[in-house]
């Protein structure tokens, strides 16, 4: 049973990380985006996997943060899409 | 491996000197702006009294002062110790760290805006902290525990270096930053490679294994480096003159006499006390020839400079090069004790009389700065005659760095000489006698310009009160007085340094 | 078991290993500042695996590896945080007052006060 | 092999070859809306098996909790995280 | 096949690596990064850390990212910006061939590493009866090794006064502008729900950190996420740097720590000893005040200096 849920762990792992290889050469900010989620949720699935499969169910708190905070790097991203616009509006940090 | 460490009666003092500033960092970040210079004020009296305590007891008890922190014995716990060498860096950075005080509570109060400002109340906060890590840097035990010290004094040094805000500090503090953290990488990196092949990060329990493996010698090759790099020795110097003269005066006093001397200090302990007799001569060899290069090089880049901060902050990297020629001079490696030799006692004259001498040279060349406006060397003809005892600190505190008698420079530069004419290192004698031709060369320009009368007199910014220009003065009368200490007090640099001096001599 | 946790172990030094001189590649040749930064993180990433892998090996008493290196990582970590924290604010700062975001060539400041 | 390994196994299985399909539409599908819906499906579907699958090999059900509160917390996450998406895409547009 | 499934991982955490740093796109490598954060999390899970996976997961996963990201734009916007690496064959082949021998060097020796592996984890658990606590992680955070643990969090505050020491004189005091002109939607509505759970988690973080992995760190780092999320969102404006409530609450933690140190001098066995009968219920104290003040660091630290002037 270890031994099948870690194979599978590897499978979840590789089909989240594909995209991402294939993704990182395009020239789209967005899609490379999309693809560092996938590995988000995918990483989830996979500790999840190898928590059952090495009986840590401690691997499962680690899930829970990547899966918490994979909202938060998507909202930092898209923070500086929305400052582009007003950058020579916003006296920033003038000298 | 048992109970390496037995607690002495005078121990808790040690925690004191790293606690006592850290605590005033918290307490200067709750009571606000207001308050911060009075709390720097008296935490510096109780510092003073502090290294005074801990120097009384090791004379008292000819023994080193020891603590082990949380009665947790390494190597699960950290023990803090001090020996001859550490209470002698712990009071030199009292003593500094007083006078830079003083200085800079008169240098802020000139301007009212900044003294409870921004700029103020930084200096002070960051103040405390470089003190902390000082202190944590001559006491600890233990190499991951000296890292966080490490990065205790980066944390503070750096923002120092930019605190007036120009371009092209923020670049100076930026690559000091940059070298900092890539030499407190490396650092860690060979801890955890020690860590790994023997299983502790104690000094003395590394020392004491029988075995060594290559991560031995692969991990000096990491640390040792990147402690250069903090240490800014040729040719990992380039971060340091951009940085020390762009630093408001009292910064500069500070990290120039004092920051740099940690890393040095660590150097020594790893290859003092941690290397292998074999690695040891290596390195003691190779840190010898970059040292000769570092005051050749960087004391000829000090006499090309154009303005006075900078000058001085190229000839810090020059002195800094005499540190590490001791290392051969004093036999590190080859089976002798070197604490006993005059090499080891002409290095740490050497330490302490550059520690007061640059200091006392970069608050003169502050008061310069401020009352002028300027450091540009060749329009400050006659500045001898604006505000009167910067010229003298000049000069005074130049005697110490050329070796000129009387002063303290001259017995370490000619205890240095002696050792490498004893021992034969003829390239070694030649460097000590060239480098102090060449200090020379830079201090006398500038005493010339003080003593000459310009064409048109100086125009004074502000006036300049007697008392902020004291405090230099009486750092560079400190560096000349050295030179009239008998030598006796120095033997008490062998406190606590037995382990190996005991093996070898009766 | 053992001796797969072992080789395990040697694998993540290893990719250790190989992680500081990529980042010590990237901090001592790119140009642009913040990709130095970044090749920072990464060198303290390879570091700390060391540890890891320090840590791993010393797996005994029912314990999965040795706890020091391990709090040690942490608080590691939180350091190299407050590092890159501190480098951004100040190349945030000069890219403000100079234009520019990189230290090979003293460019002439834009504008100041 | 008992009933609730079976059980795992399948869940499991399942699982992965909808986040491979996740992959597959980041890749295939033709502009970034639906590749967005592709992905966000796919992926919180698979979770959503996995998690079912890993079930009946939790010891406590606290641990069931947690693996429940995971999958939910994902949701979220994808819902809101696919929308940030879906907008910075919209206002790309005009520029493409 | 755990060997199969760690040299899998290996082999991605170096090639994103090395995509960071080959790439031309800045902000492309700064994701690259992050995905690299996600896979050095799982890679720590399988060296069986899960303290340190969870420290990876919410810093290398979450703040830094954003740190970065926060960064990029703001490059983009104020500076001349080179992004790809020197062409210039003399330029990168001494500095590469060199590292590459740091890396063959340090290879060597993660290989020679002496076997039985020396370990303190006897020692560890010998002590942990005397802390009272179950995780021995925490035990040599809040307990052998405490000093560099209370000397961190001052290094976190230096910084912190580092940072705050970048701003103009006259917003020095003030708070940072966090809040983007334009806010969408969907984050809004994040910062409304997501900061409930967050709290719960790191409440349970804290918890559990004394017999389970898990600690003041990680706790810390989640609320200072959530933090930053709210203030992001711009439901709560960022805090003035000069409010003496959010002085007290980043001192507190360090300040309790200190405390309770030397009181170990007066009715323990020195500076930071603890009575043995009531030594689990201080470290939960200090852990719990410590994770207030490093949520606040951290969450200042990502903020940057202030750059509105300062409201009295």
């Amino acid at each position: 049973m270890a031994e099948s849920l870690t194979l599978i762990a590897l499978f979840v792992l590789l089909a989240s990380a594909a995209g991402l290889a294939i993704v990182l050469r395009s020239h789209i900010a967005i899609e490379k985006l999309m693809a560092v989620q996938l590995l988000g949720t995918g990483g989830a699935a996979t500790l999840l996997l190898l928590g059952a499969a090495t009986a840590q169910p401690a691997l499962a708190d680690v899930a829970l943060l990547l899966v918490l905070l994979s909202a938060f790097s998507c909202a930092a991203f898209t923070l500086g899409e929305g400052e582009s616009p007003e950058a020579a509006a916003k006296p920033d940090e003038p000298s | 491996m048992t109970s390496a460490y037995a607690a002495t009666p005078g121990g808790l003092l040690l925690v004191l000197a790293v606690m006592l500033p850290a605590a005033a960092v918290l307490a200067m970040l709750v009571l606000g702006p207001r308050r911060t210079r009075v709390v720097a004020l008296a935490t510096l009296a109780l510092g003073l009294v502090v290294a005074l305590a801990i120097g009384l007891e090791l004379v008292r008890s000819g023994t080193a002062l020891i603590y082990v922190l949380g009665n947790w014995q390494p190597p699960l716990g950290i023990a803090l110790r001090a020996d001859g060498l550490s209470v002698m860096m712990l009071a030199v950075t009292a003593v500094v760290m007083a006078a830079t005080g003083l200085f800079a509570r008169d240098l802020f109060g000139l301007d009212l805006a900044t003294a409870d400002g921004r700029l103020g109340t930084s200096f002070w906060t960051l103040l405390m902290g470089l003190w902390s890590g000082l202190n944590l840097v001559f006491v600890s035990q233990d190499l991951f525990n000296l890292y966080v010290a490490l990065e205790l004094l980066t944390f503070a040094a750096v923002p120092l270096v930019c605190l007036d805000g120009r371009g092209e500090t923020m670049a100076a503090a930026l690559r000091y930053l940059m070298f900092a953290l890539l030499g407190s990488m490396l650092y860690l990196l060979g801890a955890g490679l020690l860590y790994g092949a023997y299983g502790t990060l104690d000094i003395r329990l590394i020392a004491s294994a029988s075995q060594h493996g290559p991560a031995m010698a692969i991990a000096l090759a990491l640390m040792i480096p990147g402690l250069l790099a903090k240490a800014a020795l040729f040719p990992l110097h380039l971060w340091l003159p951009p940085a020390h003269a762009g630093a408001p005066a009292a910064a500069s006093a500070v990290l120039s006499a004092l920051v740099i001397k940690a890393p040095v200090f660590l150097i020594l302990r790893l290859v003092a006390d941690i290397a292998p007799p074999g690695s040891a001569a290596v390195a003691g060899q190779v840190l010898a020839v970059l040292g000769a290069a570092s005051i050749l090089f960087c004391s000829i880049m000090a006499l090309r400079q154009e303005r006075l901060k900078l000058m001085i902050a190229y000839s810090t990297v020059a002195q800094i090069g005499y540190l590490f020629i001791v290392f051969p001079l004093a036999g590190v490696g080859d089976g002798t004790a070197p604490w006993g030799t005059i090499a080891w006692t002409g290095g740490a004259l050497q330490l302490t009389s550059h520690a007061l001498a640059k200091a006392a040279m970069f608050m003169a060349a502050g008061i310069v700065a401020e009352a002028v406006g300027h450091d540009r060397i060749r329009d400050l003809g006659g500045f001898g005659r604006a505000p009167p005892l910067p010229p003298p600190t000049f000069g005074w505190a130049g005697l110490s760095l050329m070796g000129i008698p009387p002063s303290g420079g001259f017995i370490a530069k000619c205890l240095l000489l002696t050792a490498a004419a004893i021992g034969g290192h003829l390239w070694l004698a030649l460097t000590i006698l060239a480098g102090g031709l060449l200090a020379g060369g830079y201090v006398f320009p500038v005493m010339d310009r003080a003593l000459a009368t310009p064409a048109e007199p100086l125009l004074l910014r502000k006036p300049i009160p007697l008392r902020l220009e004291l405090v230099p003065l009486v750092l560079a009368v400190l560096a000349v007085a050295l030179g009239f200490l008998p030598l006796a007090p120095f033997g008490l640099l062998q406190i606590g340094r037995p382990d190996i001096a005991l093996a070898v001599s009766p | 078991m053992s001796a797969i946790a072992l080789t395990s172990a040697s694998l993540f030094g290893l990719c250790g290993a190989a992680l500081v001189g990529i980042g010590l590649f990237c901090i001592l040749t790119h140009p642009d500042l913040l990709r130095r930064i970044i090749g920072f993180n990464i060198l303290g990433a390879g570091i700390f695996l060391v540890f890891g892998a320090v840590a791993r090996r010393g797996a005994a008493m029912g314990l999965s590896g040795d706890p020091v290196p391990q709090a040690m990582v942490i608080t590691g970590i939180v350091v190299a945080f407050a590092a890159t924290a501190l480098a951004i604010a100040l190349l945030r700062r000069l890219a403000s007052l100079t234009g520019s975001a990189t230290l090979e060539a003293a460019t002439p400041p834009r504008s100041e006060t | 092999m008992g009933l609730a390994d079976a059980f795992t196994l399948i869940c499991v299985v399942a699982g992965a070859v909808l986040f491979l399909a996740g992959t597959l539409g980041l890749l295939r599908f033709p502009d970034t809306l639906s590749r967005l819906h592709a992905l966000s499906k796919a992926d919180n579907l698979g979770l959503g098996l996995i998690v079912l699958g890993l079930m009946p090999q939790q010891a406590s059900l606290m641990g069931g909790a947690k693996l429940v509160c995971i999958w939910l917390l994902a949701q979220l996450s994808a819902a809101t995280a696919s929308q940030l998406i879906a907008g910075i895409a919209a206002r790309r547009k005009p520029q493409a | 096949m755990s060997l199969v499934f760690d040299m899998a991982l290996v082999a991605g955490l170096i090639a994103l690596a090395l995509h960071v740093v080959v790439t031309r796109d800045g902000r492309g490598a700064i994701l690259a990064f992050m995905a690299f954060g996600l896979l050095l999390g799982i890679g720590w899970a399988r060296l069986a850390s899960v303290d340190v996976a969870l420290t990876e997961a919410a810093i290398g996963g979450g703040l830094t990212g954003m740190l970065l990201l926060r960064a990029q734009a703001h490059l983009v916007r104020h500076a001349a910006h080179p992004a790809a690496l020197p062409t210039d064959r003399r330029r990168w082949l001494v500095p590469a061939l060199s590292c590459g021998l740091v890396t063959l060097a340090l290879a060597a020796v993660v290989l020679a590493f002496p076997r039985p592996a020396p370990s303190l984890a006897h020692q560890a658990v010998a002590s942990l009866e005397a802390t009272g606590l179950g995780n021995p992680v925490t035990a040599v955070l809040l307990a052998y090794r405490a000093i560099d643990t209370l000397l961190e969090k001052i290094v976190l505050i230096l910084a912190l006064v580092g940072v705050w020491s970048l701003s103009r004189d006259a917003a020095w005091g003030g708070a940072s502008q966090l809040r983007p002109a334009i806010i969408p939607e969907p984050l809004v509505f994040l910062a409304r729900v997501m900061p409930p759970f967050g709290v719960l988690i790191a409440v349970y973080q804290v918890w559990v950190g004394a017999d389970l992995p898990g600690g003041t760190f990680q706790a810390g780092t989640i609320l200072a996420a959530m933090a930053l999320l709210v203030m992001l969102a711009g439901l709560r404006l960022a805090p003035q740097t000069q409010s003496r409530a959010l002085r007290l609450m980043l001192a507190g933690g360090p300040a309790l720590f200190v405390l309770v140190g030397f009181l170990g001098v007066a009715v323990a066995q020195g500076f930071l000893s603890y009575p043995e009968a009531i030594a689990k219920p201080l470290i939960v104290g200090i852990e719990a005040a410590l994770t207030l003040s490093i949520a606040g660091t951290l969450a200042l630290l990502v903020a940057g200096p202030p750059d509105r002037a300062p409201e009295p």
